[in-house]
């Protein structure tokens, strides 16, 4: 049948028995292979992703030259040169922190309304329908869409900005941490139950720490969203003058076809993505996913 | 090479044919961010064509490493595994591994369909054998009543049934089992031990069996490796083709058994501490 | 892709909502640049677009997506200045209207702008850079001197017209709304009052929105450009001629919630014209170059139009 | 040492042995407990959201009434009013259509590039540096960002909203898709690459059905966010003509001070968002997760 | 009561005081979407206190069902469980659950802090005493090298030595082991079998204990109930006080497997067909 398989007429070669005494394993720790400079070097998590930033930002460079077209594209040294103007004149800074503070507010209250609304729906069945339809419901909704509500009940400026960003955030956050609650084995679930785990503390104790996989990848979604939306929100959800934050920059710039400035703007949310990614996101994942076995 | 007193052993069986599966001075380590695990240490052993050969050894000593390794999913920091001459660089079918643990079986696809797909992954098989071949080894795993069923609905004991039946479908030259037979009742674990002999009868196959049952061992393998506790090392190879579970009462058998019991657990020699963890 | 012998076929003009926009609605409807075109002995067939913002229709100008656009003075004054000895320079075609915009309040003890305190809002399309913005801040700065021409902004808010309306007439803390026609009306039959107009404010009347390309377009397409300014001369004369035709047209393609009577009433407001000459700009520019947000300000008007508008008397 | 443990003094109680034929248990299947009317009514998914969505009509409406404020905040019969009235016209429906269309396209790429990327990430180290640093620095960045490249690209209309879709669409479905594809067990992979699948057929086979649980919430996630990408680049792309879609009805409505069409457009978004989630979705999870043991 | 068969066996030992655990005409189903798979029909039995109770049967003939519903996991289709007297409704830390898959283990929590879990989520013992007790029982199990490790560098084996470590340390009324030693190698399994015996002695404990091992029944159990295959029906309950590992060469040990063999696998009366399915 198989051509690789056994002579059936012989049976097993012959050999001795014999016995030994294990060999001394003392000092084992030792025992590794040195690595090359090159393997090394290509091991440096931080070097490998610094070489590719430098990649982009040459292709970008090109790309911009070669169109030639600074009102619509400027060039990376362009932007780099106005955002370190813009950086060493604190103007970039503020505005950052403007946003950055109406984002915390807004990602955190995201998180707790999230959490909030995970634990009833794994809770209880109505729970469920009840986070289903309404993520179903909202999440395809743009911000404009809660301009009414948010004007008559929190007026204008950061209570407001705070509003929209908890709606974009919950949703997303709420669907992957259900859907990673959902996919927790049922041992595991059992073994929970079984030490009279139930409700708020089955979920903080068993299902949370279970489904992290799952919610750490809705955090990074509801982050970047929260981005995503802080940004458009400012233009609708006006900003009262100085109180501007990154997107009001953005925008004013633009307005001023200052084009550089605008990518100065987004330059400034990328190099933040990258950091909480790279820095916070990754510390987490490194201190509890891949310590913990459950992350490549 | 690294141990005399193991060559000298292997050197027995003068002009032998060339081995196929060759692990000379296998070191087997985990790196984790913490500790640097070593699960094996300068292992040899030699399993040549249609060797039914147990590595048998107490929990932890590092045979499922070793297992891997031959599959061809860990490179050893130390030593070289060689099969047909050629080193393992990496997992194929003709290495089917059946692993100890029930996740092996893909929850989106049925009894039947789990059986077959190794077999069109691989292309090994023509298109219309395929599923006569899965629906034949499904029966010897008296499986028949569940393949249109999910592998979430099945129990323990059957999910491995299904892991085997597949494995065996394959017909792959060394069969690489961890510990296979551990989940099944006492009744259906020996059917499938007489069933793997059979089918051994028939194809003579290489397979290399990891157990940690001294009878299994005896009763399934040709030849065993006995480890020692962690982290394995060589402490023998004896001969067991002679038994079969017809034997089981023979006194050769309880003698056998006992003297790999010895020499598993009775630490009869000053072995120098062996837990050595290092840091790193 | 287009030679001085072959002009363009295919005009792409981009323009707004609101009344400030009527002219081109009218040359739309009315197929103005059809006829012009034919004349010339071209044939152009004019796509009409649609944006919601001024920033968007910059861009789609500075990538060719679209050849003619149509905006406020101060966004077509930026853009003018930006461009300005760049392959992508821009110049104004024509203006489309002289509008003046209100300053409307529900808070009735206010008669003047100064008398704003720091517990009002006044609503702005945006915050600093739309016109009712720098109107206030032209004011401001006549007012308080140069140096404290900011003074009213912490006082403003962006919001899009709309919405605006809807916070100030529901009573938020949106307390007044520097709005155009027609939201202004509306506001002003809602009970709301009137506290200044920007005519007032400036001191003079001046254009609401003008239409403006590229002079890589215009070299290409003298005759298209043209043909497009007269067009938009037959399209104000239409609306001064047929104020009734021009109210359905205004209303076949929005209606922002007032009636024929409302917008009849609005066209005949003697402060609302729609005229071929520019006004205002100077003044615009030389402000914005003050504070710079221009880099230089214009020898006279005509430095910002193409040659077709300079028969008229523009500042 | 425990109250309830056993009496140390005592043997086990004793008793006799016995052996007895194991009785008949033909016929077996029919043992169910029947259910009360209350119960198979609460068993019924569709019911079950139905109610949720009562309630929320009626909160709606009366929270409206309450407010009296229908420029803001129009009443529930009245946006229902407005979008029957919308919908017997045809206006709804072609909007609708014309943003479907899109939505569609756009969506439909962003799975097939998100399935390349992600394929490219498990398959290489390099690979999955690049998706993560591409995804953090593209993710939260707003589709403004991207105004200028789609415009030169692309130009104005349905391609240019298709880009932007796509990079709604492509980041989240990523990130979800990438964190599921690293908690599959480690023995499932090595089963798959036990069988010489490597590269793009061990990702079809063994990775994505393994993380479909993640991969599933990725996609809902993507589409929430082209429906609110789609509604807010329509302003910014402007339409030709009458060409508009939802997001320009609802922007058209805003700005002629039409409340209750604001509403009616939202509401279609609501209804479309509703019907995806509890039939679309819906089936795909009872097909394949609830069926495959994956999801409770 | 369904039985009067059964009934009649029970009856035997009069005035005998009332069961820890009563199960009566037990039937229990999984609904699938496509099939109603009846798991155990109709099986009566009582543990006593102090009871080392086994449940014996072929693979898939429900005994993990049977432990999940006392468990409280899953609620019978007909008959009742009580324990004390109280019908099961749900789970509860008097009865510990040790179940057959490694992924009982929390991934999150290191060995100490998985043993430490259930002391401190049940509130059963101080807080100053949990440490000391979990790191008392996990010497035990011969893992105190293990402690701050987390469960996935562990060997299948000792996986299942942490679980069960954990279970005992919480010393439960019924302690429920869903065959915990299946996965362990010879010497550690006996080990834990006399673990298991000599805390038995200590502390008298009732455990329900699920084993397909014949051996195992008879050397941990003090009462064995043998299940007839798919679906488990009761097929005898039998004694197995007497023994423990020091007489497994007795020849009474010898006669009972083979006893407890021939009711498990002969089918020596007309047996009507019991893998009937019903397709819902
Ligand atoms: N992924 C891993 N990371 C770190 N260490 C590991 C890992 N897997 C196993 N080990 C360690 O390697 C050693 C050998 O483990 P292995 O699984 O090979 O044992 P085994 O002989 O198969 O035991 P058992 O019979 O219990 O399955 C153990 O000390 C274990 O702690
Ligand atoms: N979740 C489930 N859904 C549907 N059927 C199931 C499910 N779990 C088990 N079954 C079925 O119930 C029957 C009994 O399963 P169970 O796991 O209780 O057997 P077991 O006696 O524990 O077997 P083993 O010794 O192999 O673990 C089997 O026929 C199995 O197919
Ligand atoms: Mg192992
Ligand atoms: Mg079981």
């Amino acid at each position: 049948m198989n051509a690789l398989a056994g002579d059936v007429t012989r049976a097993p070669v012959e050999r001795k028995e014999f016995e030994v005494v294990p060999i001394d394993a003392t000092g084992i720790g030792s025992i590794e292979k040195p690595l090359s400079l090159a393997e090394r070097l290509a091991d440096n998590d931080l070097l490998r992703k610094l070489a590719i930033l430098v990649v982009l930002a040459v292709v970008w460079e090109a790309y911009a030259r070669f169109l030639g077209n600074p009102l619509l594209f400027p060039t990376f040294s362009e932007t780099i040169q106005t955002f370190w103007r813009e950086l060493t004149s604190g103007v970039l800074l503020d505005r950052t922190g403007v946003s950055m503070q109406v984002l915390l507010i807004g990602y955190s209250l995201g998180l707790v309304l999230s959490a909030v609304f995970t634990t009833l729906a794994v809770s209880t069945r109505i729970g469920t329908d009840l986070l289903t339809t309404l993520t179903a419901m909202f999440n395809p909704l743009p911000a404009i869409a809660l301009l009414p509500l948010a004007l008559i009940w929190f007026g204008l400026g950061i209570p407001s900005l705070v509003f929209v960003i908890v709606h974009s955030v919950l949703w997303a956050v709420s669907l992957n941490t259900l859907s990673g609650f959902r996919s927790v084995p049922e041992v595991l679930r059992m073994t929970g139950r079984n030490y009279n785990l139930s409700g708020v503390r089955f979920v903080m104790k068993i299902l949370m720490p279970a489904a992290f996989p799952a919610i750490l990848a809705g955090l990074k979604i509801g982050w970047a969203f929260a981005w995503r939306t802080l940004i458009a929100a400012e233009l609708v959800f006006g900003v009262s003058s100085r109180s501007g934050g990154l997107g009001w920059y953005i925008f004013e710039s633009r307005a001023e076809l200052e084009t550089a400035q605008v990518f100065a703007g987004l330059l400034a949310v990328i190099v933040i993505g990258l950091l909480v990614e790279s820095v916070i996101f990754r510390t987490i994942e490194a201190r509890t996913l891949q310590r913990w076995g459950m992350q490549r | 090479m690294a141990n005399p007193g193991i060559n000298a052993g292997v050197g027995g069986g003068a002009k032998a044919p060339s081995p196929i599966l060759d692990v000379r001075g296998a070191t087997l380590q985990y790196k984790t961010p913490k500790h640097l695990v070593t699960a094996t240490y300068k292992v040899d052993f030699d399993v040549y064509q249609s060797d039914r050969f147990v590595l048998l050894g107490p929990s932890g000593c590092g045979k499922s490493t070793l297992l891997k390794a031959v599959g061809g999913f860990m490179q050893p920091v130390e030593g070289t595994i060689r099969v047909r001459d050629r080193v393992v660089k990496a997992p194929g079918p003709d290495r089917m591994m059946v692993f100890q643990e029930f996740e092996q079986l893909m929850p989106w696809k049925t009894i039947l369909q789990n059986v077959m797909f190794p077999m069109q992954a691989t292309k090994r098989f023509d298109r219309g054998e395929i599923r006569d071949r899965a629906l034949a080894v499904l029966d010897k795993v008296k499986l028949s009543k569940f393949i249109d069923v999910y592998p979430h609905m099945l129990s323990g004991g059957m999910k491995m049934r299904v892991a085997i039946a597949r494995a065996m479908a394959m017909e792959p030259d060394i069969l690489l089992m961890d510990e296979p037979f551990a989940a099944l009742d006492a009744l259906t674990r020996r059917k499938m031990q007489e069933e793997l002999l059979s089918l051994w009868d028939q194809t003579r196959f290489t397979v290399l069996f990891v157990t940690h049952s001294i009878e299994e061992a005896i009763i399934v393998g040709s030849r065993i490796l006995v480890l020692s506790p962690h982290p394995g090392r060589v402490r023998a190879e004896l001969n067991a083709e002679r038994f079969t579970h017809e034997n089981v009462d023979m006194p050769e058998f309880g003698l056998l058994m006992k003297r790999i019991h010895g020499l598993l657990f009775e630490e009869s020699e000053p072995v120098p501490e062996p837990e050595t963890e290092a840091v790193a | 892709p287009t030679t001085a012998s072959a002009e363009t076929s295919d005009l792409r003009i981009a323009k707004q909502y609101g009344l400030g926009f009527l002219p081109l609605m009218v040359m739309e409807s009315q197929d103005f640049l059809g006829k012009r075109t034919k004349e010339a002995g071209l044939t152009v067939k004019p796509q009409w677009l649609t944006f919601g913002g001024p920033a968007a229709m910059n861009d789609a100008l500075l990538s060719r997506n679209v050849d003619i656009v149509s905006n406020g003075p101060p966004s077509f004054l930026v853009m003018w200045n930006r461009t300005l000895n760049t392959p992508s320079s821009v110049r104004a075609v024509a203006p489309l209207s002289l509008l003046p915009m209100w300053l409307m309040t529900r808070k009735a003890d206010i008669k003047s702008l100064d008398q704003f305190t720091s517990q009002d809002r006044i609503a702005v399309t945006a915050v600093k850079t739309s016109i009712p913005s720098i109107i206030m801040q032209m004011w401001a700065a006549k007012k308080w001197g140069q140096k404290d021409y900011q003074r009213l902004d912490p006082l403003t808010t962006s919001l899009p017209h709309p919405d605006a309306m809807a916070a100030l007439l529901s009573k938020t803390e949106i307390t007044a709304h520097f709005a155009s026609p027609p939201y202004q009306y509306v506001e002003l039959k809602r009970g709301l009052h009137r506290v200044a107009t920007s005519y007032e404010l400036m001191g003079a009347p001046a254009t609401f929105s003008v239409t403006y390309a590229t002079e890589a377009f215009a070299k290409e397409n003298p005759k298209t450009l043209t043909a497009f300014y007269k067009a938009m001369e037959d399209s104000q004369k239409f609306i001064k001629e047929h104020p009734e035709a021009a109210a359905d047209i205004y209303l076949k393609s929005s209606k922002e919630g007032v009636s024929k009577a409302e917008v009849l009433e609005i066209l005949k407001d003697k402060d609302v014209q729609f005229i071929m000459r520019p006004r205002s700009f100077v003044a615009y520019a030389k402000f914005m170059k003050d504070v710079g947000t221009l880099k230089s300000t214009p020898a006279s008007w005509k430095d910002l139009f193409f040659e077709n508008a300079h028969g008229e008397s523009g500042d």
